[in-house]
């Protein structure tokens, strides 16, 4: 098995990093924008997840929607993923949301 | 005085009131019923485009002359509103700058929904308003938000950065939906006129009580559901929630008579006026403001302000018109 | 007899049950075709609501004085009912206890799509029921789940535990969606009675059939993908889905003669005696029972008794009503 | 040609029409303007539904002696649209085979919304359309999905192997939802006839041009979200998606002339003859041929084809059938 | 990289586990109750996923909604997790349901 | 904690593998054929997921729906995952798909 702090390549299969974000619906587009930015190429949006955390329930229908979650899921390489989620503390403390990273293997380092 | 009492009596007995009434009775036993998001969401596309056409359709029978001064003076109204509100929420409620601007937004702004019972109401009596105030609402929905983001940058609030982000809030803000449904129907309704109209008048015009039942039955539950899961708000901010839309109701009495409204006209103008926004202002607030806390301004504009208004609000605005143009 | 023959095809060429036939075949060749969960949801709160507003509204008209009598007898029923459907799951068809207790509960309740399906059979045919049917229906709904648990803890099968699950199970039994929808609406139709009906009348009224139909359609889809899923039944559990629905009838014309209903009314018992639960009942036995097999329950209820009671039992209990009373 | 002006004014001026442009406009400007994906399947189930009921109807109330062989054409020239087709897109607009034997097939098939606009189109002009173009409508969806896969195979793209992947696609072909609906539509309007359908027109009937300005709302917003999204696309390319359905039509109106069709069925094969699939055919290419790229063929024929047919083709095809017949 | 088995505070990026739970939907809310009595936080919720397993195809939309599934994730301390997942073979055996454990990274400790 | 290289079978709580896939929603009956054929015993969907990758963003709701996305996830023998991993270059290569691979532990081996 490869060594996840390896870096980028290393013989197949290689080593990512899953960044999860659980947030609410009203900044998922900039979310995205920021994972971009930070070199992400690529997400995934399970859209409408309820929950709970520090901030009480949420997933109620309400019609204005700023009690609605979503998840994004991003593959990235292992250092991007730390950036992230380092830089996410101060990004989205005014916002209802959490990050965190696990490591999976993929196929085509290419991809990712 | 008996005719307020007997025209607040045949609100609450009417068939979409009574349904709010079940809604909010069903989430208070904690009943399970649920009206599926998407049904909930094509009901509102459904209202607002149906209620755009219908005041289009009213205003290409005649009668506009006077609707340019109307939509300025509603915008203007819409402007000016939060400021008053926010007043009352630094002195009395004692909320801190950010909830203040937040709320206060709402406030100015107004609930598609209010207008929407507000209006069949007064048709079922006898007291239809000009077509324009479909207008007149469209154009209240935006000036509130910016007058909110003012006053929280004036108090030292930083309003949202990225580029993205600001991106996102103004269109959030100039296009959202019922803006684009309410203008959109208005524009269509007032080209194809009334020949174009009796081709969907089954669907636009004779399901719109029905389907507003349907609406409000959702309605019932969101607001109560949000009541419940509400923290705990001091009395002075509660108080605000039932005081602002009288105050909000007075001046649109004043304006729309000084506009020269209809009775009807007069009546729902002051509906708008006491209605708070709880779709579109929520979520600018949300993206503009994220310090403010959203379970308030929810709470107070859908949990309070909006069944206020439904049960009791608009029989007595409607009495009020009636009484000041006798 | 030629009586029975012509309501039996009248039946089966009515648009809801072709509908209905449309369903099941798509679902038979594995056509893609899929009503989506919202729309099916929504249709079904429409269908409640809109039966429970009717049953009021003929409530209010009067003829509602023999209403309480009836619909204790009705409750009685469904208490009683699932313990003779019991007797027959284990002595003839041989099911464990659990899940002969739960398939037993299933049977003493009701189905709300079955019934809206035979009203508008019935009301067709120029015997409509009395409003108070509705609630008949809406007070047979939890009784049998009842029974079905005592049943099952008899057999020494604890039912669920957890103060949480426990308090689930309840609101769910009690407040459930379908009994807020019908009672809520029975009250609200009986409130506003014709006058307010009337402003809801194209919606609750007019589209009643065609809204019917849609529906039927998915019931079609769900019914036989249930049963194409089902695990193989044995004949003696295939031949109790069929015999009870017509036991279950014959004690509903017994019942409703006794009670003087009207013949669409007698008509109209019947079939609620001799349809199965398929939604609150399931629900309800999947938390309370969870060691009973859903896709046996599920099966027979939604499977089985509902297509035969769609197709062919509504024309023969409406004949056999109409051979009573002749 | 001046009633070709007046009928292409007239159909921009209809509500439905408007409100496909109000959605185009929301998507161009990217309002947040978003019609719930349910609410969009189930508006399409509708109007699949209802024209089949209608058709026929139409057909149970006789003329339909000509249907079979009006049927066998139909289904003829969706057979061999495609090669024509192909040649275009091969020759003038330089695709590689595969795509080009793609977007082939979508030319070759129909668009049921587009259909069921130009049928109220011409209702509402006194030029009803015979019922069987329905039952033509629903056998010219699939045979060009087969010349467009026999189109590729021959330009050496082996398409889908598996077993599993070969039954899903046959299915997706033969028994998809839309050819359920319209297929079970027509065969129970035929059987319950003008009685059966009183019963359910206050649906099926009067709500048709309501629910279809809705789903224009929607289709607008769809088609030009895919236009905004799509890849540049060759002028050529682009050329072909408004010169096809300029020739279908003219084939059309040929062999709808020949067939001895009405003026209204006339035009309305022409329509169904210059339309192109953006439902079933890019569902079935993208299992079948998966290298053919999706942006393309869903831009051609959603976000082209589609609009140019409903705002211009349309009336234009009109106006020409009613100049042929004249 | 810290270790897995440090126990809650290890320094940063922090280890905690990720429960998910797939379970059908009529016991969502008990598994819920079941989680905060255990000491986990917060948790989101999939809902209206289908699939299959021993028991079968789910997923199918029946009215009852008995044959529904939804996905719960969870994340907390590693002992936490663990004892959630060794208590759920006997909790959770008359129902439809898996779960199942893995390692994830967070920047606020106190959060889960 | 039990050596995830050790194999199927080492002592509670077991070691699995869990299999993501994103994929469009056309082909999602036959990648469930394919994980089935390959050992996997059971599998859950996600669906309705959006997302953008190499191949543009995804799931704007087109009528014909070739633009929808759906998540499959799937808990097998690690040696069954990477079989499913490796294969999956060849076999997803003309379709709009990702998959990668990651670490669970589960209570119930004979489950998986
Ligand atoms: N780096 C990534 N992280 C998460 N999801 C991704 C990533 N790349 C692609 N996807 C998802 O996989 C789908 C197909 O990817 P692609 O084939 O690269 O377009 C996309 O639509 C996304 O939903
Ligand atoms: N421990 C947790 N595990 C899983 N999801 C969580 C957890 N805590 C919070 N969440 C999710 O993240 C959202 C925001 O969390 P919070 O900011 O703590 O309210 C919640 O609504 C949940 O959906
Ligand atoms: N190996 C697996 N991988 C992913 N999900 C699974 C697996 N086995 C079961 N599931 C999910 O868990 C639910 C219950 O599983 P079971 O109790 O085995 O029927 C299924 O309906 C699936 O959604
Ligand atoms: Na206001
Ligand atoms: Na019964
Ligand atoms: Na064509």
């Amino acid at each position: 098995m490869t060594d996840p702090a390896a870096g980028p390549e290393s013989g197949p299969p290689w080593m990512r990093s899953k960044i999860e974000i659980v947030c609410e619906r009203a900044i998922v587009e900039e979310v995205v924008a920021w994972l971009r930015e930070r070199g992400v190429r690529g997400h995934t949006i399970v859209p409408h997840v309820s929950g709970a955390g520090r901030q009480g329930r949420r997933g109620a229908d309400d019609a204005s929607r700023v009690f609605e979650n979503a998840l994004i899921i991003a593959i990235a390489p292992r250092a991007i993923a730390r950036a992230v989620l380092a830089e996410s503390v101060e990004r989205l403390r005014d916002f209802t949301a959490i990050v965190y990273l696990s490591d999976v293997e993929v196929a085509r380092p290419d991809h990712f | 005085m008996s005719d307020m009492l007997s025209l607040a009596l045949a609100n609450l007995a009417s068939p979409m009131v009574l349904c709010f009434a079940l809604g909010a009775l069903a989430a208070w036993v904690r009943s399970d019923l649920d009206i599926p998001d998407a049904i909930a969401k094509g009901l509102a596309i459904y209202l607002m485009l149906a209620i755009g056409v219908k005041g289009g359709v009213a205003m290409a029978e005649g009668g506009g002359a006077r609707a340019a001064v109307a939509i300025l003076v509603a915008g203007a109204l819409s402007f000016a509103m939060p400021v008053l509100a926010y007043g009352l929420l630094r002195f009395f409620a004692r909320l801190e700058p950010v909830d203040a601007a937040a709320v206060a937004a709402h406030f100015g702004s107004v609930s598609v929904v209010t207008f929407v019972t507000a209006s069949e109401f007064l048709a079922a009596r006898g007291l239809p308003a000009e077509g324009y105030l479909v207008a007149m609402m469209a154009v209240m929905e935006t000036p509130a938000i910016v007058t909110g983001l003012l006053l929280a940058r004036r108090a030292g609030y930083a309003t949202q950065r990225s580029r993205e982000g600001a991106r996102h809030l103004w269109r959030e803000v100039l296009v959202n939906g019922s803006i684009v449904l309410l203008v959109g129907g208005f524009v269509i309704g007032w080209m194809v006129g009334a020949p174009g109209y009796a081709k969907v008048k089954p669907f636009m015009g004779d399901l719109f009580n029905g389907l507003l039942c349907l609406f409000l039955l959702d309605m019932g539950l969101v607001a109560m559901r949000q009541l419940r899961a509400a923290p705990v708000l001091s009395p002075a901010t509660l108080a605000f929630a039932i005081v602002q839309p009288l105050i909000g109701a007075a001046i649109g009495l004043a304006a729309g008579s000084a506009l020269g409204l209809s009775t009807g006209g007069v009546a729902l103008f002051a509906t708008l006026c006491a209605s708070a926004s709880y779709i579109a202002v929520p979520a600018a607030m949300r993206l503009a403001l994220p310090k403010a806390n959203p379970a308030l301004y929810v709470t107070l504009s859908l949990g309070v302000t909006f069944p206020f208004n439904v049960a009791f609000g608009i029989p007595f605005y409607a009495a009020l018109a009636v009484a000041l143009r006798a």
